[in-house]
């Protein structure tokens, strides 16, 4: 699975994407798996309420299942326009 | 297509053109244009995307808006990249035979926008910017 | 001056890189252009205005709309005269900081325009357009 | 006084503008008086819900006072924009 990164989180965790073989069932489950690993990610994911997170670039929570995705992106609230 | 995410700048006058060029059925045409605003420190800003999941963003919104408002035209433009103070960001243009349906929808188009396109902006010296509290209020207006 | 009443046609974008030019400070430009639709006979029309008031009534309004939004600029465009299908009739350009207040001070605007100014419209063959009642509702909600 | 006649108005009239001597003391005398002079005033003001009123170029109604004033102006609702 591609995970996706964009703004302070791209920045936080030091890359744009990668690849990510996990067996988490849902984006929360995914969400424990990268903060276990290392320190980068325990600080990007420190406060979720100021994460936001699409699926196969759809906007979702983190209740989302991650079964037959292929996508996953994190990112801050977003400021366009 | 109704929707263009670019690096390039727009020229408003020239899309309006295009969106009545033969035909002569619209009655109101209205248009939003944002732009990058002068920051106390620094004049640029850099306006990152996710692209691919940006277009399927904004044709939703396109879609919705059209769906909800009898709409002849609709287009939707936003630049991502590097924007000095005073550059266009995103530009809005809806056709309508009436006003009321032209305007809301242009508004309904920005508060979407606003808060659910994948768009974040990065202020030269002074970092993220941070949502507005205001923006996600704008769409309770819409439910 | 921001009211201008006049025969000739106008460049919305001219109007617009005018308004822009040299501030860097706006972050939200709306416009409205209201055009002549195809009418089923004939397909010219004739706006005719009384002069002197007309001006005045459109500075009111524009007065009006800066007094109760923010708005760094603001312009009224009106043509009058003969019309054909397709053509500009009327411009209105409001630049606020925030959108909110650009679009709303620009539907007031037209609403009052719509039923405030004095302008009449004569189509080819049909003779003169009966006023809408949807235009006189439409300014109660800025009560 | 000058009175003006806009769109059907001055159509059913026949004239845009004319020079009125009157003692009228508000609109509504002054339609009258207007009314009683020829059958081209009776038919335009026949149906005054139809008819709008300026004084000296601002929006008014039929209860306005003419003292002191130098335009008057009739026409019907307005449809510009």
């Amino acid at each position: 699975m591609q995970v996706l990164y964009f703004a302070w989180l791209r920045e936080r965790i030091g890359l744009p994407k990668e690849q990510v073989e996990t067996e988490a069932e849902t984006v929360a489950d995914l969400v424990l798996e990268l903060k276990s690993r290392e320190p980068r990610y325990a600080a990007a994911f420190e406060d979720m309420s100021a994460v936001r997170v699409a699926v196969d670039q759809e906007l979702t929570d983190l209740d989302a299942p991650l079964k037959g995705v292929s996508e996953v992106a994190f990112f801050p609230p977003m400021t366009g326009g | 297509m109704s929707v263009l995410v670019q690096e390039a700048d727009f020229d408003v006058g020239a899309e309006m053109a295009n969106m009545r060029a033969g035909r002569a059925d619209i009655g109101a045409l209205v248009s939003f244009t944002g732009l990058v605003r002068e920051m106390p420190n620094g004049s640029e800003m850099v306006l990152e995307h996710y692209p691919g999941m940006t277009e399927k963003a904004l044709q939703k919104i396109d879609a919705e808006a059209r769906a909800r408002w009898a709409l002849q035209d609709c287009c939707i433009i936003h630049r991502y990249g590097p924007l000095e103070a005073g550059a266009q960001i995103v530009l809005v243009l809806t056709a309508s035979p009436h006003r009321k349906a032209a305007f809301e929808a242009a508004e309904f188009i920005m508060d979407f926008l606003k808060s659910r396109a994948p768009f974040w902006k990065k202020e030269a010296g002074q970092g993220w910017v941070d949502a507005r509290e205001a923006d996600e209020t704008a769409l309770k207006r819409w439910r």
